[in-house]
């Protein structure tokens, strides 16, 4: 995939570093987030996978700080966005930021558009909050955008309620949107999970396209393996609120390392012999709210040893620096093996 | 299921202590329904012994709140006072949810033509100036608090029906009915099984909202006149006769009223306070 | 303040019909009675008559035939004569439209001897009727209203046709109510202008309003605003006497009260003078049998109630009513009723009977009154005319069972002889005589409980001269006389 | 839905509800005990004299017949007579009806101007102080008796401060506007008699407090419930994400998203506010039908009570009808929902 | 028809009425299923694939009783006393009623049919627990206080309740992670061998659909467009739209492939059947000489008499897909 490599510098439009969040619940804390460490870069395509609850949505969004300021509290370690400390900017900077610099997309295309009012405008809005110029420049822009997503006739589409269009073009405009001010990153929160895979793929292509041309690098939140690995140079595996896993798409989907990682992948029925039992993960995601000190997924982990009742950090391997696994077990191993 | 039950009992603590304006609620809504039970006990005079010779005389040391026309002692009969409006507010809410939440679960159940007629009924009698039917019927029924009670349940009812009939179009929906439905459950055992179980916490807001308007217009209706009769004390029927006397002897109206507005109050919080805890959408699991 | 030329007086409630051959109710004739003239009319404050259209009149020996002269010159509002045709066509109206007003009268035909004489011939002798011809409901009317779109019926209940001193010119309903002088009255003409009738509900917003000089005159006041009134700057009262009378209505003919006893216990019972104190704060004085002090006929010997629990337990012991509770009826249309209320059931529950109030709406009251389901009733009493047979006639004719008159079911033969005689013949004296025998006899029968007579006291802005009072016209004023400084 | 759709199926809606209406009052008011014939033929007529009356006004005859002359009378826009007054229901209803009406739009109009914002702040506010004092006022307003509140604005501001007149619709002396709408406001400015239009305001004031303070609770009350579940909608998560300024996203995304499921809500409203009217004019000697349908129940004026029971629900689903065309207009998914 | 067939359909239409005027008469119509033809053979797993709306929810509710078709049958094949069917929904959320605890939920079915105590229906769904994997300490809870996979064990084990000779599964997977999805088709094969039942399995994801059937039903626009073998439909699919279907399949292998200008595939609208072929539209085949006539279901080759297809084109033979044989890990 080397082909895919075009525009990325060493310049990080996104830097997440040693993020511990949590949520003030009934006794005690959620803690949504527990060290999670992730950097994109400009114009890559990167993905974020992991099952439900493991911490994606939050770390999306508090990376454009839009999670309710007095509903959190940041424990430890910082967001960089295109070397601004997102954890120290005022609401006004931020704002300045969102839409801007960095955009989102989010997993249902029914309900993240205002219903009550046009498409058009709700483009026009965000372009004259980023962009000084006039109103009919802003209407003509917005007709642009939707032509390069390949929409037929944008007049019609703009002047259209969005309960009047289907999701995929639903879709459609939120990628307009995102891209109407050439941000340096889109972060895209399970863009296709409520879609037919159909309309996934186009949906998947377009993005890409859009990227490719504007040079902005995507975070994609999935959970489907499948999309990840068509579309993701590198990518990130959570769990419970950590990065476990971090490499080339490639790697980790045909060799994770992390007992979590290569779990799941085992029980994707993809990966086996129609009609064979499934491999599973015995036991259960532990409780954000009473999380152990020690490894989280050590109470589920098949290889689990006495070392693993200390938290792993995220390195990189001996063997394949590019390749990152937060597991005591498997960082001694490639050790061993390397030696 | 002991410590399940406990855990949400510690769990709705912790939760009305996140709430201050529930607390309050709550408070208000003891302390006004400890006054009135424990009326016998607190009253310093009998609330309905006359004494001519000290009528309308201002509050003081011996007459907390003074004294009405014939001279009785104000602040006794707001303590017995609340015995009939508080016990109004609850008869009230609580006959007219019931009746009104049965009716509206098996009209939305039923559907059709069952549905359309109570439907239209209720339409009818929603638009009734609510009001005036209450003053009609009560003077039909001849003037007493408990004829002034049935017409205002009366007049509640529709409303519970529309809620109760929402919620079950609501739940009519789910797919858990849709399951029963797969089961061959009758209608009846949806209606016990999922649509009141889960209908119910709405219901039970608007209810405890409920009180406060049914106190209200227990005493709107002794204001004109229709409620509880003479020797009886009842908030409106008080602020009603103190009103002649409301420029100078402020305190008649002003203490009745007060207890009416604050008893309110107490519900009124206390509904809004269950709303948002009851709020699926707020549970914090 | 308000201005110069208008008179302001306070009102409860709108009027609700104008038609005098309708009309029964006062509120609705501080309106028409100052818009219409009568053949006679009340003396200034007194309840003696004097002519008013009439300028003399004599009556047959057998008291049947009467004959009326009018005075020339009177005119409507509309500038037409009146005459002896508008006479009869005023009572001939009265007795055709047939409803409460016309009910004093007896059957009689009226007939037009010339243009200014009339002759009213009545079948049975009737000593009050000279009397009778004062009411509101004697009002000559213009016949002209009878060419009125929609005919005089329709006419007449929102708009005045008389030759008053004044005529309704404007009616906002619920807001005011605005008379103007008749340009054609023939009488001493008025010194203002126009009288405007405000409609207040509220006592406190009426009393609040004379206070700050809104209002000119208010009467009716609950006696604790008018306490704490006095004494404040530009207002002044006027207390003036009254004929209206506040009494129980105890059953006579069944329930436990049909005993004689019973009802002595209950007459003991009631402590009158702490009524007067406490309820009345004075204003008022205790009755002493069914005819007022003001009425002639009167009788100052009579003894005052007293309550004598003593008395009224032994009284009750001998009537042996068990347990049975007792129903006292009363309405909202006096403010004084709840309190009296009270009282008559702290009095009676201190010899352990128990009453039971019952509140009820006016109309609902009457109906129970009628059908005589009530052991107990508060009642109020005003004459529609100056005589006794207002009081005696009414309340004991056996006659009149009921809520003509006779709340109590009282029934008597020999007290009936005695009033009917008194009603037929015309000596006064030889009547009083009469009216005063019947009344030693019903008060030993204890058919009512005899509470008190009221007086008025009169809010008045201190600028507002010539203001009085006729006890035969409650909600009446003379605002002919009025002038304001 | 189309406009002819919905006018048409509440215009069935109309006849139905005023038919039962009329069913229904009809029966209560006739369960009264009581004789309205004595009532009119006073105290001390004879028998004959009410049995008179009672012909005359028809009520001897059997019930269903006499609701049968009175759908008749309906049928031609005719209330029948006011057994009190002796007037057509009609003409006694209208002339105390505008001023009602006229009472309760200003109160609803006050009620949402103060109202909206409340609940707008509040629910943007939700649980800071902010929250808790726009929650207070509205809570008063729910659970204040309005007899009890309009006695003491009396008492204060026109007892002790002299600063608004006690009741009433305009001053004596005053001239009243010629009848057009029957608003006295709007009546006066048509008429360009502003002295007339600052009079009728100013003698608007206390009462209009009094109603509005009611509702302004249940309005801010709904607008908070609403707004707050809108803020948590994913739109406005897009909103914020995509820079808008938070007051943008408040107004223009999330309010009229919030006004929407309101707008019932505001609707029957108005329809309370004429209820409530009922016992704030008794207070205020405000000239409305208040006053008159109190004394005609007293009264047992059948005829007066139906006519304005009929009046009133006609009104309401009129309302209902103005609330569903009012959606046509502001949401625009009606259109397509079947 | 073979021996061992459990429930047959044919030719099931249901229509439903979306809009009325005023006087309550139809003014339009979704056409949600049109000729619906199928027969579900003892324990076998029957897969039906097909994009969001096409109607297969609805197939489910038509074989569940809850809904009359309005033209055509469904025709019960043995000759004793009818089969029971039972159904898992997708969400398990929505599906049990958050206010009963658990015992209650799983005997649902039996309760309603009656003549069971108390005890009776406890010590039931004390067994169908163990069976579905849950800890029998769990029955007085209620379902929030369980986690999605454990949720829809607990409607898998109401299912069965009742002794069910067929399961609906409608997207049984589809809410869960892929962990627990592991473990739910696990049970699922496992329970299925136990009792012999039949599923029928829809799916809009076509490896849980590749991994569990033997069969599959791909549905276009409430219409069967192709019926066979899983294997070979997946390898070499006859009709044009199950190709379009397959080629959208994200898999683990490549990266995605750009295949012709990205185009906008405007779902079906089903208020107006086309009156041709109903994929006429969206048919890169399309041609003007069968296409704009009505597609019968027909039999691809005499030989494969299992292989069904709505296509009178033969598209099948040069459609030999590369699948993966790649297995990962
Ligand atoms: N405002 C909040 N208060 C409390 N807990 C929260 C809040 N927001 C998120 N969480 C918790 O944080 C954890 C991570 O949630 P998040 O939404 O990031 O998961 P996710 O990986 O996006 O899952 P999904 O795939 O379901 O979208 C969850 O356990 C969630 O319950
Ligand atoms: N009661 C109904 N009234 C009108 N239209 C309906 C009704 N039920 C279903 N439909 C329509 O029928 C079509 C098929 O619905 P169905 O739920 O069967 O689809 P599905 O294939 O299960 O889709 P999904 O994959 O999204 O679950 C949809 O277009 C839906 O809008
Ligand atoms: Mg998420
Ligand atoms: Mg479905």
């Amino acid at each position: 995939m080397q082909e895919n490599h075009v525009g990325q510098s060493n310049e990080q439009v996104l830097s997440v570093e040693n993020l511990h969040i949590e949520f003030p619940i009934y006794k005690g804390a959620v803690k949504a987030l527990n060290g999670v460490t992730l950097q994109v870069g400009a114009g890559e395509i990167v993905g974020l996978v992991g099952e439900s609850g493991s911490g994606k949505s939050v770390c999306a969004m508090m990376s454009m700080r839009l999670i309710p300021a007095d509903s959190y509290r940041v424990t430890h370690g910082t967001i960089y966005q295109s070397g601004k400390d997102v954890l120290k900017l005022s609401e006004k900077e931020m704002r300045a930021i969102r839409g801007r610099e960095v955009s989102m997309i989010f997993q249902e295309p029914m309900t993240a558009l205002n219903p009550v009012m046009k498409v058009g405008k709700q483009i026009v809005n965000v372009i004259l909050q980023h962009q000084s110029m006039s109103k009919a420049k802003a209407k003509e822009k917005t007709l642009d955008l939707l032509r390069d997503m390949y929409i037929a006739d944008p007049e019609r589409v703009v002047d259209s309620y969005p309960f009047e269009l289907s999701g995929g073009m639903r879709q459609r405009i939120m990628i307009a949107l995102a891209f109407s001010c050439e941000p340096k990153l889109l972060i895209a929160d399970e863009p296709t999970t409520a879609l037919d895979v159909t309309v996934q793929k186009q949906v998947l292509l377009l993005l890409r396209e859009r990227a490719r041309k504007t040079g902005a690098a995507i975070l994609l939140i999935t959970h489907d393996m499948a999309v990840v690995s068509q579309f993701c140079e590198r990518v990130y595996v959570m769990y419970a609120g950590a990065v476990v896993e971090d490499g080339q798409t490639r790697d980790v989907m045909r060799r994770p390392r992390h007992p979590y990682t290569q779990g799941l992948l085992a029980g994707l029925p993809e990966n086996v012999v129609p009609g064979t039992p499934l491999k599973t993960i015995g036991g259960q995601v532990p409780d954000l709210a009473q999380l152990p000190t020690c490894c989280s997924f050590m109470n589920r982990c098949e290889r689990k040893e006495y070392i693993c009742r200390n938290a792993p950090d995220l390195l990189p391997l001996t063997s394949d620096p590019s390749h990152k696994v937060a597991c005591w077990i498997v960082q001694e191993e490639d050790e061993r093996h390397a030696r | 299921m002991l410590a399940s039950l406990k855990h949400r009992g510690s769990y709705f603590w912790y939760q009305l202590r996140r709430s201050p304006m529930t607390m309050v609620g709550l408070g208000i809504i003891i302390f006004m329904c400890l006054a009135a039970l424990l009326a016998p006990v607190l009253a310093p005079y009998h609330p309905d012994v006359i004494n001519l010779r000290a009528r309308l005389q201002a509050p003081s040391m011996a007459h907390w709140f003074g004294t009405d026309e014939v001279g009785r002692d104000i602040f006794s009969r707001v303590l017995y006072g609340g015995q009939q409006s508080i016990g109004v507010g609850l008869f009230v809410a609580f006959v007219a949810s019931f009746i009104g939440t049965i009716i509206g679960c098996f009209s939305g159940i039923f559907g059709k033509w069952v549905d359309t007629t109570i439907m239209r009924i209720m339409d009818v009698m929603l638009s009734i100036p609510s009001l005036v039917l209450t003053m009609a019927l009560a003077a039909a029924l001849g003037p007493s608090l408990f004829n002034a009670m049935l017409a205002i349940t009366l007049v509640r009812i529709p409303y519970y029906v529309r809620l109760a009939r929402g919620q079950t179009l609501g739940i009519r929906e789910m797919v858990y009915v849709k399951a029963a439905e797969t089961f061959g459950a009758s209608r009846f055992h949806i209606v016990q099984w999922h649509v009141i179980r889960n209908a119910l916490s709405p219901i039970i807001v608007q209810t405890t909202l409920d009180i406060g308007n049914a106190i209200l217009m227990a005493a709107a209706l002794g204001f004109i006149g229709l409620g509880a009769q003479q020797p009886t004390a009842e908030w409106g029927a008080m602020v009603s006769a103190g009103r002649n006397f409301l420029i100078d002897q402020w305190w008649y109206s002003t203490f009745p009223g007060l207890a009416i507005l604050i008893t309110a109050i107490g519900f009124n919080l206390l509904g809004d306070g269950m709303r948002d805890m009851l709020d699926p959408k707020q549970k914090v699991k | 303040a308000t201005p110069k030329d208008t008179l302001v007086i306070a009102k409860s409630s709108d009027p609700q019909t104008l038609d005098p051959a309708v009309t029964i109710d006062n509120n609705d004739w501080t309106v028409t009675y100052p818009s219409y003239q009568h053949l006679v009319k009340y003396k200034k404050g007194s309840t003696d008559v004097e002519g008013d259209l009439a300028d003399s009149w004599t009556a047959s020996d057998d008291n049947l035939t009467w004959t009326f002269k009018l005075k020339p010159g009177h005119k409507f509002a509309d500038g037409s004569d009146v005459n002896a045709d508008a006479v009869k066509y005023t009572f001939d109206r009265l007795l055709r439209v047939k409803q409460g007003p016309s009910e004093p009268f007896p059957a009689m035909q009226t007939s037009v001897k010339d243009p200014l004489t009339v002759e009213f011939k009545l079948e049975t002798p009737f000593a009050p009727f000279l009397y009778i011809l004062a009411n509101n409901g004697a009002g000559i009317i213009n016949p002209a209203a009878e060419k009125a779109e929609g005919g005089a019926d329709t006419f007449l209940a929102g708009n005045t046709a008389g030759s008053g001193p004044y005529q309704m010119v404007k009616w906002d309903k619920g807001q005011s109510i605005q008379l103007e002088r008749n340009p054609h009255y023939a009488g001493e003409k008025p010194v203002l202008d126009k009288v405007l009738l405000k409609i207040i509900p509220d006592a406190s917003a009426q009393r609040l309003q004379l206070q700050n000089g809104d209002l000119d005159i208010v009467a009716k006041l609950p006696v604790d605003q008018i306490e704490s009134l006095k004494g404040k700057p530009g207002v002044q009262f006027e207390k003036v006497p009254s004929l209206l009378v506040t009494y129980l209505y105890l059953n006579n003919k069944t329930g436990p009260l049909a005993n004689l006893d019973a009802r002595k216990g209950v007459v003991e019972a009631i402590d009158y003078q702490g009524i007067v104190e406490g309820v009345l704060n004075n204003q008022g004085k205790q009755l002493k049998g069914p005819i007022p002090d003001g009425m002639w006929a009167y009788d100052d010997s009579n003894p005052d109630f007293k309550q004598d629990l003593e008395a009224a337990k032994a009284s009750l012991a001998k009537a042996k009513l068990g347990k049975q509770d007792l129903t006292l009826l009363y309405s909202n249309r006096d403010a004084n009723w709840e309190p009296i209320a009270l009282t008559v059931q702290a009095n009676l529950a201190a010899l352990g009977v128990n009453v039971k109030l019952e509140k009820l709406a006016n109309a609902t009251m009457r109906d129970r009154l009628g059908k005589g389901e009530f052991d107990i009733a508060l009642g109020n009493w005003s004459p529609d005319f100056a005589d006794p047979y207002m009081f005696m006639n009414y309340w004991f004719d056996s006659e009149k069972g009921g809520l003509p008159g006779n709340r109590s079911f009282y029934s008597n033969p020999e007290v009936d002889q005695l009033i009917r005689k008194a009603a037929e013949i015309s000596d006064q004296e030889e009547r009083t005589k009469l009216y005063q025998q019947a009344q030693k006899l019903v008060l030993d029968d204890f058919a009512y409980a005899y509470l008190f007579q009221k007086s008025e006291e009169i809010g008045l802005r201190d600028n507002v001269k010539g203001y009085s009072y006729n006890p035969m016209l409650d909600d009446v004023y003379n605002v002919q006389d009025i002038s304001k400084e | 839905m189309s406009v002819f759709q919905i006018i048409s199926k509440r215009l069935a809606g109309l006849v139905f509800v005023v038919l039962g209406v009329s069913v229904i009052t009809f029966i209560v008011s006739h369960l009264i005990p009581g004789d309205p014939a004595r009532l009119i033929a006073g105290d001390r007529a004879s028998q004959a004299m009410v049995d008179a009356i009672r012909e005359k006004l028809g009520l001897n005859l059997p019930l269903y017949e006499q609701y049968w002359l009175y759908l008749k009378g309906l049928l031609q826009g005719d209330l029948g007579t006011s057994i009190r007054t002796g007037r057509p229901v009609l003409q006694d209803l209208l002339a105390f009806f505008p001023a009602t009406m006229e009472l309760a739009v200003v109160s609803l109009i006050l009620a949402i101007l103060i109202g909206v914002p409340l609940g707008v702040l509040s629910a943007v506010y939700k649980d800071k102080w902010m929250d808790q004092i726009t929650r207070s006022i509205s809570v008063m307003g729910i659970s204040m008796p309005a007899f009890w509140l309009g006695m003491g604005l009396i008492i204060i501001f026109y007892g002790n401060l002299s600063w608004f007149p006690a009741g009433g619709r305009l001053s004596q002396g005053v001239a009243v506007p010629p009848f057009v709408t029957g608003f006295y406001l709007v009546d006066s400015l048509l008429a360009g008699q502003m002295k007339t239009f600052y009079n009728a305001l100013w003698h608007l004031v206390l009462p209009a407090v009094t109603l509005s303070f009611v509702h302004l609770g249940v309005v801010s009350r709904q607008i908070r419930s609403s707004m707050l579940e809108q803020l948590s909608e994913d739109y406005i998560r897009t909103a914020k994400a995509y820079g808008l300024p938070k007051w943008q996203v408040i107004l223009r995304h999330a309010l009229p998203n919030a006004l929407i499921p309101s707008v019932t809500v505001l609707g029957l409203a108005l329809g309370d506010l004429l209820y409530g009217a009922v016992l704030t004019e008794t207070v205020f000697s405000w000239p409305g039908m208040g006053l008159y349908v109190v004394n005609s129940i007293q009264a047992l004026d059948f005829p007066a009570v139906m006519g304005f029971a009929v009046l009133v629900s006609f009104v309401y689903v009129l309302l209902n009808l103005l609330v569903d065309l009012l959606y046509l207009v502001i949401d625009p998914r009606i259109k397509e929902v079947g | 028809m073979p021996d061992n067939c459990l429930v047959s359909l044919s030719d099931i239409h249901v229509h439903f009425p979306v809009q009325k005027n005023w006087l309550g008469q139809v003014k339009s119509t979704a056409h949600v299923l049109n000729g619906i033809d199928l027969d579900v053979d003892a324990g076998e797993t029957l897969g039906i694939v097909g994009e969001s709306g096409c109607g297969k929810s609805t197939l489910a509710q038509v074989l569940m009783g809850l809904l009359q078709p309005v033209r055509g049958s469904v025709s019960w094949q043995t000759a004793g006393a009818k089969p029971t069917i039972q159904i898992v929904f997708q969400d398990p959320q929505s599906s049990l009623d958050p206010r009963l605890p658990v015992w209650k939920v799983i005997t649902e079915p039996i309760h309603i049919q009656g003549g069971h105590s108390r005890g009776q229906l406890r010590q039931i769904a004390a067994d169908l627990a163990v069976q579905v994997g849950l800890r029998e300490e769990y029955l007085d809870r209620y379902p929030h206080e369980f986690s999605g996979g454990q949720r829809q064990r607990i409607a898998i084990a109401r299912a069965l309740a009742p002794n069910p000779d067929i399961i609906v599964l409608d997207e049984p997977t589809s809410a869960l992670d892929i962990s627990v999805q592991a473990q739910i088709l696990n049970l699922l094969n496992d329970l299925q061998k136990a009792r012999n039942l039949s599923y029928i399995l829809i799916s809009h994801n076509v490896s849980v659909i590749k991994h569990m059937s033997k069969r599959i039903a791909v549905m276009y626009l409430g219409q069967i467009v192709e019926l066979g073998h899983t294997s070979d439909i997946l390898q070499k699919p006859a009709h044009p739209y199950t190709e379009l279907l397959l080629d959208a399949v994200p898999d683990m292998t490549g990266s995605l492939a750009m295949k012709g200008p990205v185009d906008l595939p405007e779902l079906p609208g089903n208020r107006h059947l086309p009156s041709g072929c109903f994929f006429y539209d969206r048919c890169h085949y399309r041609d003007e000489k069968g296409c704009h006539l009505a597609q019968p279901l027909r039999r691809l080759s005499a030989e494969q008499e299992i292989r069904w297809v709505r296509c009178y084109k033969n598209i099948y033979e040069n459609s030999i897909r590369a699948v993966s044989t790649e297995v990962g890990v």
